[in-house]
């Protein structure tokens, strides 16, 4: 009795959470005319006009491409950077590491909103504006810090005694960490990349505030200037939304069942 | 192959801890060393500063005469088994054997070959290509085992590697290892805390206390000399009796005396001055239970512990507070929880103590 | 050698994280005059015009307050509930547990931007639009599948035979909960509720979509709203960024050292 | 002070493992009653069926004659002390210990005595204001016994108080749960896995394996009367040698014939038809090292372990196959690895088991 009630209240809770994406989703194939009529839970027609409206009316496509590029290059080089950072971290031991990490920590909490109009500034000075290392870098700042934080965080769980077999076993320092110590943090580094894209991919305040013009626009800028002086295109906003959410939460989806069972399940004991 | 050496070697860690002071240790071609003693005492250490995943603070390490201590562990060629397993949890049992052959450069056949042998020595061959999640317990072992076995390093280090084990499973492994060390001769050090495994394991046993061997010398003797207090208490199972004495004259013939007893040495080489204070240790083996009027004390026995062929007896004696007389004896005296008895000390299986040093001061006792 | 030579990087690498927020406290005390001159390290002449203009010319008190309320509710909400969720589900035992989880988080990571339009026509449709809980709950949705999956992850590392022995030790369930989980969870508790706030403190496209009037705006907002149409006013931009700033980033500092001590030396062992 | 009874319980994980089938057990008021069993043989989840921390998938669990299978554990009254020691690491050793006596309202002044009390009792006075995170391992051990003690529950539950010490510190520690429990006399139930630890602490043991009891007896009865070979070879160290046996008639006399060896039954009563196939067991002190022509079988000498007062020697004995016979022989004794020995089965001290259900045969052997 108990155990059900739980699972129903976090069964609704699931349901009541996941209920505005699947509006999205059925709004996003239902026509403008009917899309401000009475709402239902069960849609009644299923149309392609704002997808098509989306990808033939407008270039929804150099957004899209422009994200990826932005979210791929930040990702590789946050789990890159970051996690030989974290790793260096997590295995020495040295004075102040507590700070230190506190520190890191810290910086990505600070409110982004702050930074902008220096970011802008440098930025500037740098000829970086309106470009991709224009974006890059900032996001950078603060996804780095979240990264080695977190892996170090992973690391530190990984066992030592299974880089000090590796080196008993005569592998030097280098291939200990990629033949022992890369495959056992897989979960750790796919869940900060995937954290990193994420937060790459939705940004909006930076990528409204660096770029300049429509060929550098992120799909989330480009989404939000789809707005006419006097009139909204709901529906093609909608359709836009679905396409930059389903591809990322599909991956998400399926990434997870790993990523759930890395980091939860200690399946690092030997 | 290969002989080991630590030569006053010191591992003070950043903390401030010492956990390795001034240790000297040499380790024969071919033995089986047992560094012995309680958690704290610095034993895993000593191994991991052999292996060379700790540099010592001063000091050196060398094997076979040559001076490792500043080359890393992967160029050193010892193996280790240690305590956790450490088995690579994402490779297969074949693979977690076959990494070290493959990290030096071995090709593929031979690679096959001497995972093959060596896991149908261990009758390892049906679980090759499971992962360790996949293993119990003792199957992890003998494939930690094999591990370092596969390789034919210089010598084997062991950090507890029954410690995890059940009982039942514990003994018949410990067995395995004293065969292997036997058909393989190899130098190897093996850490552990269990007496009763450093005395049937060990070629020589080192009895480490506080970072410093108390007494490196062969199992029996040990047990049968050891070399202070510390050793006296920490090797035998039921531990050593041992009582704070006075030697003194007592009529003709000299006694050792305590408030509760008085042990007789006529007819004893003891070399120690009248009036001296002592450590007394008796083994509870070595100590009898008599008819009244003929021993040294008599107490209640306040516990009775079967241990099965034998009887562990602990008798409440006054004038030694709260410490216990233990007593070894058959397991079909019918002696009960309250009786009163009387004991006698084998006056040839006396172990005595300087009372300040703690450290042996006669040399009888031959058994 | 390596060592030293690693703490250096990581030194380097801090300091260039933190330069911009630097940059961005020394420019909000310089004249406006002097913003873009030079620029220079060390500052020669501070000054408060800035701030003066900030509380005395506009009335930055009330979204500072609209964002002390958002964020602390959603919060608290969040917390609350949300460990009451993460608490069942660490310690119930049901199938599909795993996906559960897995789709607890991939909600928290659906990209904002998506599910801006449908959630902007359903709180219209509560008439929750310029409301508190108008922004709260959406906030809500995003926060609390976060937080469920950190709590979780957390409540899970507590060993059970804690409980236990306040079971066997007489206590019921709620005391046990009471006396010796909840004081134990602290670490994970503050984290969550730090990273919660700091989401809804800086939030800035919900803010923007369903606040209508300056009595509503949060601080993001407000900031952004700044910008005239001839002018920025950069010098009070960069002043209220720092006051929106400075407090959180000093709470996350002092709190910083107890989460990091709490969540990666798994102090918990008895 | 509490009768304890387990009526029928099973436990079924939702996982679908069976961890206990079918078990009775009644556990007499002020007995102390060890569950011994290897690991996986379900002697915790009992421990925990009675705590209430586990609920039976059927069956009924009874305290005092009174049904609380369904009664949360809080209302149980009973008091457990955890392998890990669970102590409550926020709060110092005087409010752990305090705890248990604030749940219950008693009043401040009466907690306040009764903590100062156990506290001096268990020589932690000391320690009243640490956390436990400052306390060493014996330290915490200590702890975690009087956060039990203070409440002076119906019954202890221990499980596996001792597998986390030292093993130094495991045999004093032993010594004053001994006495502990005759101080208090109240109903304790123990879970361990070594044998020893059962055989001294137990007033009667009871033997797992795979979720259901084998033997429940007094500790030396179930020592000296194993009933199945699974008993027989878990009880008892150095473990029993356990061979298959045909019982044949051989010119007048009857034999147990195996091909290692034959021993010539007669003047003992054995209930086994001839040609039966047995499996017939010896411990290890009931063999005896003979010269040659006396004995009852042969073997060449593979291991010799040293223990102390005894050695124990694992002889290779041709159509064994891996299997050694164990034989205990005095320290002094000169045997040594690659001698070849003649050894003597004492017929009275013989184990006989059927071979096809392993349960005890006959019941001769006395002592």
């Amino acid at each position: 009795m108990r155990a059900r009630g739980w699972a129903l209240v976090t069964a609704l809770l699931v349901v009541a959470i996941l209920f505005p994406l699947y509006w999205a989703v059925i709004a996003s194939f239902t026509p403008d005319s009917r899309l401000f009529a009475s709402p239902s839970l069960v849609p009644r027609a299923l149309v392609l006009d704002h997808y098509r409206a989306l990808f033939g009316g407008r270039d929804f496509w150099t957004p899209v491409r422009n994200s990826l590029v932005v979210a791929g290059a930040t990702t590789v080089l946050s789990v890159g950077l970051g996690g030989i950072c974290a790793y260096a971290l997590a295995r020495l031991r040295f004075r102040g590491k507590a700070p230190v990490l506190a520190f890191v920590l810290a910086v990505s909490m600070f409110p982004q909103m702050s930074i902008v109009s220096p970011l802008y500034l440098l930025l500037r000075e740098l000829r970086l504006l309106n470009t991709y290392p224009g974006l890059v870098l900032p996001y950078l700042t603060f996804a780095m810090p979240l990264t080695i934080w977190l892996l170090v965080g992973f690391f530190r769980q990984l066992p030592p005694e299974l880089e000090e077999a590796g080196l008993m076993d005569g592998a030097g320092r280098l291939r200990t960490l990629w033949e022992i110590v890369l495959p056992l943090s897989w979960p750790g580094l796919a869940t900060s990349a995937i954290l990193t894209f994420l937060y790459s991919w939705n940004e909006f305040l930076f990528a409204l505030s660096f770029t300049l013009g429509p060929e550098r626009y992120t799909v989330p800028v480009a989404i939000t200037l789809f707005r006419g002086q006097y009139q909204v295109p709901w529906g093609q906003i909608l359709a836009a939304a679905v396409v930059a959410t389903v591809p990322v939460a599909a991956i998400v989806l399926v990434a997870e069942r790993r990523i759930v069972a890395g980091l939860t399940s200690g399946a690092v004991k030997g | 192959m290969a002989a080991i050496a630590l030569k006053r070697v010191s591992k003070v860690y950043p903390t401030g801890q010492t956990a390795v002071r001034d240790l000297t240790l040499e380790i024969v071609n071919g033995e089986l060393l047992v560094l012995l003693g309680p958690s704290g005492s610095g034993k895993s250490t000593v191994l991991r500063l052999i292996a060379g995943l700790e540099t010592p603070t001063s000091g050196q390490v060398l094997i076979d005469g040559r001076d490792v201590t500043l080359v890393p562990p992967p160029r050193r060629d010892l193996a280790m088994v240690f305590q956790s397993y450490a088995l690579y949890p994402h490779k297969s049992v074949r693979e977690n054997l076959a990494f070290g052959l493959r990290v030096r450069g071995v090709d593929a056949a031979r690679v096959d070959a001497r995972v093959r042998e060596t896991a149908t020595a261990l009758d390892i061959e049906a679980l090759l290509e499971r992962r360790p999640a996949q293993l119990s317990g003792g199957q992890r072992q003998r494939v930690a085992l094999g591990r370092a076995i596969v390789r034919e390093p210089k010598a084997f280090l062991f950090d507890e590697p029954l410690s995890n084990l059940d009982p039942t499973l514990r003994a018949g492994t410990r067995t395995e290892l004293a065969l292997l060390h036997r058909r393989l001769a190899t130098t190897m050090v093996y850490v552990t805390h269990d007496q009763e495994e450093a005395m049937t394991l060990g070629t020589r046993v080192a009895v480490m206390r506080a970072g410093a061997i108390e007494q490196v010398a062969p199992a029996l003797e040990v047990f049968r000399r050891p070399a202070n207090t510390f050793v006296a208490r920490f090797i035998g199972s039921p531990a050593m009796n041992l009582w704070a004495c006075t030697c003194a004259r007592v009529g003709d013939g000299r006694h050792l005396v305590s408030p509760a007893f008085s042990i007789d040495l006529t007819g004893i080489d003891v070399a120690v001055p009248d009036g001296a204070g002592v450590y007394v240790g008796v083994r509870p083996h070595d100590i009898d239970i008599v008819p009244n009027g003929e021993g040294n004390g008599a107490g209640g026995v306040e516990i009775v512990e079967p241990l099965g062929p034998v009887t562990v007896v602990h008798l409440r004696v006054g004038g030694l507070g709260d410490d216990f007389v233990r007593v070894v004896v058959p397991a079909d005296s019918r002696i009960e929880v309250g009786d009163r008895v009387t004991f006698r000390v084998r006056p040839d299986r006396l172990h005595v103590f300087d009372a300040r040093t703690g450290q042996r001061v006669i040399d009888q006792h031959g058994r």
